[in-house]
């Protein structure tokens, strides 16, 4: 209290504004520099990136009128028409579940392989063997397994093999079939990554506490389930968020796979965008689509900082 | 509660040796503490008594049962971590419970054994917090606590107070001597820290290379250093070395190096005194006795010198001289100032003179 | 003098070099082929031009309700003129010009005039003792034969997601050719009885076995393969599957027969060559036109790519465009523009989906479910228009 | 002493140690296993590029091609077909330049954000990371009309901005993060011993931001390499188009070649960036480590 | 070579005071170290003199000229960092030549300059290793080398040890102290470690919440701390303090508080007493001296206390001691075995005892 007293008459008799007033000016001065070092990359993000996305909001009200261009105002309109067309809904249901295998499936396959090649001595060339796919391009890994999947394919054949009679599904051309194909191709490229991040993830954990709950009397199994799990969350969720939004955003893989799938615009929503505007012409429906991706994946990414923190606040 | 026994222990890392055959004999309740420079392998010697190494070659015994090939848990063991190793993700409550709870231990009991430790060690208020919202001191603290509850035969402690400010290891340091006087638990402690091991242990353990150089109470270590490796690391300042030979002036030996001539007490010198024989001599800060300020002692010889550096203690003052070719340090009781470059007489206490053969650097006190 | 020359025909882009390379000799105008990856960008990029007034000087484009769309932009030039030159001098007829007129006036010139055919297995047929069939009942006792020796009669597959509608067209055409036009204005819906008809005769084709893997995505090379002895498909393939390895020779060729006593017909692809109003004023961009309608051109054309243009002062580009040619002179088979020309642009990947899906499982079920699909999709457009 | 290490049997004990971890060599038979069902379609492609067509149509797919003759071939077929040699310049173009400019207007942005305690700093890095919170699909309509107007669709110019543009929200979040690890005492001694902003960037900051800034550039390098999507919209014209987007080409109007030949492309397209993975894995890997944090 | 001079030295962060008006006076070639708890404001404060932060008040004048508005490099300063700030990509000779390349010194004055302070600094054998192939103690001397290579006015040390090891910490100490004394230039150093504090300063600057506690020569804080503050701070083990009040027995003041009755000389408490006044008295662990153990002194009182603890440092004891409710430490020479639990006789000082008052917690040695 009495302190407090003497710091505001100390403060009345040296002028508080005016020591407000030179931190301002010290600030103003320091933004200008940094201003400077800042300008490239405002610069082009505010030019490539942002002012994209708001013309695209824009665009998304707009009507298209063929080979006279944007600029009739429509509303929410190209919204509307999105409730009624069924294959915007086929596609919502198929991104669905592909959010849903690349979290469930990477993850625990990840989580399985990095336990594994945890203390595994030798494991470089398997970790490596497993990653590499994810440095390939996912149209390069479309065309691959496009084969493996073919008829007459890889898949086909050693199926044939394997069970003695002829087999041959339509991998890619079934309904039945060609998510969960194109989903195996996917987690075959990407559990890679989220091993290795795993593994990272694992490897930047504390050893002490593992050890303290060796000697407390945890079992191996007691230790991964109490002790390697808790610490592991944060990855966990990183992982997943990312593996979220790669499946939200997955485009080439299903352009490349899906091509003969007679309803491969339904395939997912990125899809089903790139149908409406690109093969149809429908610029401005397909705007629409896009911000509703966008909007989807802004939520995603906020439930995830908002996760993040509050798993940091209980881990670290 | 148990006695611990270790018999030519030895740690190999591949063709490595990290231990070199540590025979100890710790009997039921004592303090003993291993220390020694890094990478001497004082952690390594615990950790294979905790069971997060496997021992290599040798025997453990724990309660007189044989404990190689135990699992941690089944040893009666607990330690503390220098990083305290606490769960991050659990309350206070919660790691304390930890071992409790897998022990399948009754809930009441957990219970009790938790408030009896939160009392001891005035953990109370913390109770909900995690780790990350305590402070090193209070984290210390959980961690000690986290040992406590399993009511061990046995507790290790590797380095516990490093990572933790002077004030606080001071602190700390009588917190955990007074426990263990209560709980009268058989602790082995790894430290760097001499001082740490001179407040601490009933029994010192200083160790090199892997193997032991010396063992004793700290009086022992003190007064009786085995080599110039003991007696330079225990005590501090430093121990101040000299060069010389070993003279014979009738019945007499003498002790000559830098520009002294110090007369030894024979008697001293069970392993023999050879006239001619190159040795260190050491002397402590403490043994050199500027004029005026303290008891002059009985015996030994006086030397002037040149003060190059002085530092104030407040109660006491280092002072760092010159003579001719050599330095020393001495301490210096009620200190008074004194200038850079004054010249001062030292009384040296002669029959405190530690000898060393040159060539082992170890004491010619006891046959070897 | 650069003229760039912007198309979607990737796979033509060396044969279309040649062409420039013989107009540079020529005229000394150089053509600047332009590919693009893909129909749909190339569309994209056309219309975005055209919308911000930067419309391209020449460029190809499809026939049919997109070339409608085209025009009414106001931004292609007509080019009557020319045609003019072209039907008095060169060797075109008017039902070429028919193709690329809007309302009277013409808009573009042929890039490629390609009619609808089988290319069929001669020394299968030979072995097998049979005929080019005339009849709709030849054709599939031909194919009963065929499949008696143990041989698929007919190519068809869905690869690249686009020739569903081939077999499709055909059927209507041959099985009721009242429905073709009306199908594509709106007036015939896809779940009529002609439609279903189609799709009952079809369904039965497939249940006999006559129809190759549809999964195929490979179809030139299982031509090659004898995968199938009949491919329904534009003349323009003769070269790609001779590309794939069958003897020039091996390759015989007839028009689809009628199953009714209509007249003979025969489906036509074209795709129109168009200058822009900007394009139409600039002069190297005519004398390449020029170049390009003209029997030189039309040589320079047929002779890399096997293509045909209309003009007959010019040699046919190989034997199958001669022969189609000979028997459409023979029985005065009447044009129709090609199923995918001629349906409005935005139903053209939707529609042609669900045929695909048909083909993968050619059961009455799914072609109710088809049907179905084809014609909401199909009520829909027409109710906004 | 009674005991003399010397009569130590290191090797028993070594053998022992071993023993201990006999449960491994059992999890790496397993882990082999696993590793060879991941190899097959590796081990597919490795044979289907030895065959010629003919030979893939006759053979089952995983049998062993007659020859390697056919491969030379299938390159030649694939190369010229494919228009590769071009595209490859492109992408290489695209994805050096675009990925090193990116890589250092991002650590210029870093280090203002991070070091240079400027007001705001939260805001700008939001602004600038705002870049990639999008999807993709977001920009399409948007920049094909724009480059359209402003004629930069299917020009070097366009795809390089663009591909600038993108790579500069992630490094510059890899970049604020270690850069805002670097100790700030460093900053402060340069300062004092004379440097100007513009030296302590250049000469101090940016030097131990070298590690980095490789795997950053390294990962949108590939990035841009295996982009599709952009290039097809963005630069579809032969000079421009990308490696990605012409092996896409290529699999829709050459599919007849047969999978050896397209398989073969595509494996063509994918050997830079699978060299550059094996030749700097650690770069890679430390840039997944950044990424992390 | 310059003086420094402090007035009314202000640091506002917000509305937050850091610094509350500092004041000071640093001759010429002086060695000022401020010391304090964490927080307290010794490194902002030294970061205004160093130009790193703005000065909010005041007037700072470094060898006579007003500097509140020059950039850090001319002003003639030259700073170590507690985290020694290298440059961790270039070696330690590009390191030391980094400020004289960018002020332009000429190449052969830069060789000279360099070879000068390598030789000081035995930095020889390191000159073309980096930073990070260095251990702490020799990147503390390349830290200390890029300071001197500029050949500035004024040294600044932001506790430039406080991440070396407890050895190392005291050698470097040492170091510090004779270069600084060979160079003679103003030094100004910042720790919160009170013994770095009494061993190097000419003048030490104890610090709190932003003010100047006190200052004066080492020997004038140990012997006349000003308040309890200071008292505690300064000297190790802690200062034993008491609650009592003063009693008046006819001519003569008492001390009573703890059990104890010491008499006092007035004199040394200019402060005045009074009768019944609170206060808390204090006495330093070697001013409470164990029988036989040491000078008995002149005035004062005995009393007996159990011993509760014994921390053995070899050439001396610290004797934990309870006495009723009251706990003491008291410092024993030329040591013995104590056991716990046993009785013991202690000398008190009484001459050495310091007050204060209760509630100001100043000294009452001196009217403030
Ligand atoms: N896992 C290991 N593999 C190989 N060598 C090891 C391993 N752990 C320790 N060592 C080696 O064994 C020796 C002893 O190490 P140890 O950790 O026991 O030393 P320490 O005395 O505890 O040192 P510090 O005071 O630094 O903790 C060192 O030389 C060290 O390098
Ligand atoms: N940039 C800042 N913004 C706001 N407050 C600050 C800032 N820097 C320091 N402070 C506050 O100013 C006070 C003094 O800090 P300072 O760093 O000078 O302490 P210190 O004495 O050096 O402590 P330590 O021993 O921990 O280094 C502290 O209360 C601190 O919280
Ligand atoms: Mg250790
Ligand atoms: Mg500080």
């Amino acid at each position: 209290m009495d302190q407090m007293a003497r710091d505001e008459e100390l403060l009345n008799r040296i002028g508080l504004d005016r020591i407000r007033q030179n931190d301002r000016t010290r600030r103003r001065r320091r933004l200008r520099l940094g201003l400077v070092f800042m300008s490239p990359a405002l610069a082009l993000v505010g030019v490539f990136l942002l002012l994209p996305v708001l013309f695209n909001v824009w665009l998304s009200l707009t009507k298209w009128r063929k080979f006279k261009g944007f600029g009739e105002w429509a509303g929410v309109s190209n919204y509307e028409r999105m409730a009624g067309n069924p294959f915007f809904s086929e596609a919502l249901i198929n991104t669905a579940i592909w959010v849903g295998a690349s979290i469930v499936f990477p993850i625990l396959l990840g989580l399985g392989l990095a336990m594994y090649f945890r203390n595994l001595r030798g494991a470089e060339t398997f970790k490596n063997i497993i990653f590499i796919p994810r440095i390939l391009a996912p149209t390069a890994v479309g065309v691959l397994w496009f084969y493996v999947y073919a008829p007459a394919g890889l898949l086909n054949r050693l199926l044939s093999v394997v069970s003695g009679q002829e087999v041959s599904v339509s991998w890619l051309y079934s309904d039945a079939t060609v998510t969960p194909a194109i989903i195996a191709t996917f987690v075959w490229q990407t559990v890679g990554l989220v091993m290795v991040l795993l593994l990272l993830g694992l490897a930047a954990l504390p050893r002490d506490p593992i050890e303290a709950a060796h000697i407390d009397g945890a079992s191996p199994w007691q230790i991964f389930r109490h002790i390697t799990l808790p610490l592991l969350t944060p990855t966990l969720l990183m992982v997943t968020i990312l593996s979220v939004l790669a499946g939200f955003t997955v485009f080439d893989l299903l352009w490349v796979m899906g091509a003969s799938y007679p309803g491969q615009r339904s395939l997912a929503l990125a899809v089903f965008m790139y149908f409406e505007a690109f093969q149809k012409g429908n610029w401005a429906f397909g705007s629409a689509v896009a911000v509703v991706i966008g909007i989807v994946v802004l939520g995603v990414t906020w439930i995830q900082t908002f996760l993040q923190t509050r798993v940091d606040r209980m881990t670290r | 509660m148990a006695e611990v026994r270790v018999k030519e222990l030895v740690k190999v890392y591949g063709r490595q040796l990290a231990v070199r055959g540590i025979d100890l004999d710790i009997p039921d309740g004592a303090f003993v503490v291993l220390v020694g420079p890094s990478g001497c392998g004082k952690s390594t010697t615990l950790r294979m008594i905790a069971g997060l190494e496997t021992i290599s070659h040798g025997d453990l015994l724990i309660g007189g049962k044989r404990a190689n090939d135990l699992p941690s848990r089944d040893r009666g063991v607990a330690m503390v971590f220098q990083t305290y190793a606490l769960y991050p993700h659990l309350t206070v409550r919660d790691n304390l419970a930890f071992s409790l709870k897998l022990a399948k231990v009754d809930p009441a009991d957990i219970e009790r054994r938790i408030d009896s430790a939160i009392a001891a060690l005035e953990l109370q208020p913390y109770l909900d917090r995690r780790p990350s919202e305590l402070s090193g001191g209070q984290r210390q603290r959980v961690a000690m606590g986290r040992a406590i509850v399993r009511e061990p035969d046995v507790f290790l402690f590797d380095e516990p107070l490093s990572n933790l400010d002077a004030k606080l290891r001071n602190q700390m340091r009588v917190e955990i001597k007074k426990l263990q006087h209560r709980l009268g638990v058989t602790t082995i402690y790894v430290t760097h820290d001499q001082i740490e091991a001179m407040t601490l242990a009933d029994i010192i353990v200083v160790m090199k290379d892997g193997e032991i150089a010396q063992k004793g109470t700290p009086l022992e270590l003190f007064e009786n250093p085995d080599s110039v490796f003991v007696a330079s690391f225990i005590g501090t300042p430093q121990m101040n070395f000299f060069d010389g030979v070993i003279e014979r002036d009738g019945d007499t030996f003498f002790f000559v190096g830098a520009d002294m001539r110090i007369p030894l007490d024979e008697g001293r010198f069970q392993g023999g005194l050879q006239p001619g024989q190159p040795v260190v001599g050491g002397l402590r800060p403490e043994d050199i006795i500027p004029e005026g300020h303290g008891m002059q002692p009985s015996d030994g010889i006086s030397v002037t010198a040149e003060i190059t550096l002085t530092e104030l203690l407040g109660n006491e003052s280092l002072l760092f001289a010159r003579r001719g070719e050599t330095e020393f340090v001495a301490r210096m009781q009620q200190p008074r100032m004194v200038a850079d470059g004054e010249r001062m007489t030292f009384h040296i206490a002669g029959a405190r003179l530690h000898l060393f053969d040159a060539e082992t650097e170890l004491s010619l006190r006891a046959a070897r | 003098e650069e003229v760039q020359l912007f198309h979607d025909k990737g796979f033509w882009s060396p044969h279309l070099q040649e062409v420039a390379k013989a107009a540079e000799e020529a005229t000394g105008i150089k053509i600047v082929e332009t590919p693009y990856a893909n129909a749909e960008q190339y569309k994209a990029f056309i219309q975005a031009s055209i919308a911000s007034g930067e419309t391209p000087n020449m460029f190809t484009w499809w026939t049919g309700a997109t070339f409608d769309e085209l025009v009414s932009s106001g931004q292609i030039a007509p080019l009557d003129g020319l045609w003019e030159e072209m039907l008095t001098e060169g060797g075109y007829g008017a039902s070429s010009r028919e193709l690329f007129t809007v309302d009277g006036t013409a808009y573009g010139v042929p890039l490629v005039l390609a009619r609808w055919v089988v290319l069929y297995n001669k020394p299968l047929y030979e072995k097998l003792g049979l005929s080019e069939p005339t009849t709709w009942d030849e054709l599939m006792a031909n194919a009963d034969a065929i499949k008696a020796a143990g041989e698929t009669p007919f190519l068809a597959t869905v690869h690249e997601g686009w020739r569903g509608f081939i077999w499709f067209q055909e059927l209507l055409l041959r099985l009721h050719p009242e429905a073709y036009n009306g199908l594509n204005d709106g007036s015939v819906a896809y779940d009529s009885p002609e439609v279903r008809d189609v799709f009952k005769t079809w369904v039965d084709m497939y249940a006999k076995g006559y129809f190759s893997d549809p999964r195929s995505t490979e179809e030139f090379n299982d031509f090659a393969r004898g995968a199938g002895a009949m491919y329904l498909i534009g003349e323009w393939a003769y070269g790609l599957v001779i590309d794939a390895g069958v003897p020039a020779d091996d390759i015989g060729v007839f028009i689809l027969p009628n199953a009714t006593d209509a007249p003979n017909a025969v489906i036509v692809e074209g795709a129109p060559l168009v200058v822009s109003v900007d394009g139409a004023e600039d002069e190297a961009t005519m004398k390449a036109l020029r170049f390009w309608v003209s029997a030189e051109g039309a040589n320079a054309w047929g002779a890399a790519s096997g293509n045909y243009i209309g003009n007959d002062k010019a040699e046919a580009p190989n034997r199958i465009v001669a022969e189609v040619n000979a028997d459409i002179a023979a029985t005065s088979a009447k044009a129709y523009l090609r199923w995918w020309e001629a349906v409005p642009a935005e139903l053209q990947g939707e529609l042609v989906a669900e045929m695909n899906r048909f083909m993968l499982d050619p059961t009455m079920e799914t072609a109710e479910q088809v049907m179905e699909t084809m014609q909401t999709l199909n009520a829909a457009y027409w109710d906004e228009q | 002493m009674a005991f003399d290490i010397n009569t130590l049997d290191l090797d028993r004990i070594a053998r022992r140690e071993a023993a201990r971890h006999r449960g491994s060599r059992l999890k790496l038979v397993a882990a082999i296993a696993f590793s060879l069902l991941w190899i097959v379609p590796f081990y597919f492609l490795a044979i289907t590029i030895f065959k010629s067509s003919t030979e893939y149509s006759l053979n089952p797919p995983l049998s062993l091609p007659q020859g390697i003759a056919p491969f030379l071939d299938n390159v030649a077929q694939a190369w010229a077909l494919g228009n590769m040699g071009q595209s490859m310049m492109n992408s290489a173009f695209y994805g050096s330049v675009g990925a090193a400019l990116a890589v250092f207007f991002a650590a210029m942005a870093a280090f203002a954000i991070a070091r240079l305690d400027i007001p705001f700093k939260n805001g700008w890095f939001m602004l600038i990371f705002a870049g990639t919170v999008f999807p993709f699909q977001m920009y399409l309509i948007p920049l094909f009309f724009g480059y359209q107007k402003l004629s930069l669709l299917n020009t070097h110019l366009g795809m390089l901005l663009f591909y600038t543009a993108i790579c500069i929200p992630f490094p510059t979040l890899v970049l604020r993060n270690f850069m805002s690890g670097l100790s700030r005492e460093m900053d402060e001694a340069a300062r004092m011993d004379g440097a100007s902003e513009f030296t302590v960037f250049f000469r101090i900051v940016l030097p131990n931001t070298l590690g980095p800034m490789t795997a950053v550039f390294l990962l949108q390098f590939t990035w841009i390499w295996n982009d599709m999507l952009f290039s097809t919209v963005l630069g579809n014209r032969l000079e421009t188009r990308s490696i990605m987007n012409a092996l896409l080409v290529f699999q829709g109007s050459y599919s007849s070649s047969g999978p050896n030949v397209v398989l073969t492309a595509a494996l063509l397209a994918s050997i830079p960036s699978i060299l550059l993975f094996l030749l700097l894995r650690k770069h890679f890997m430390q840039g997944l480590q950044v990424n992390q944090s």
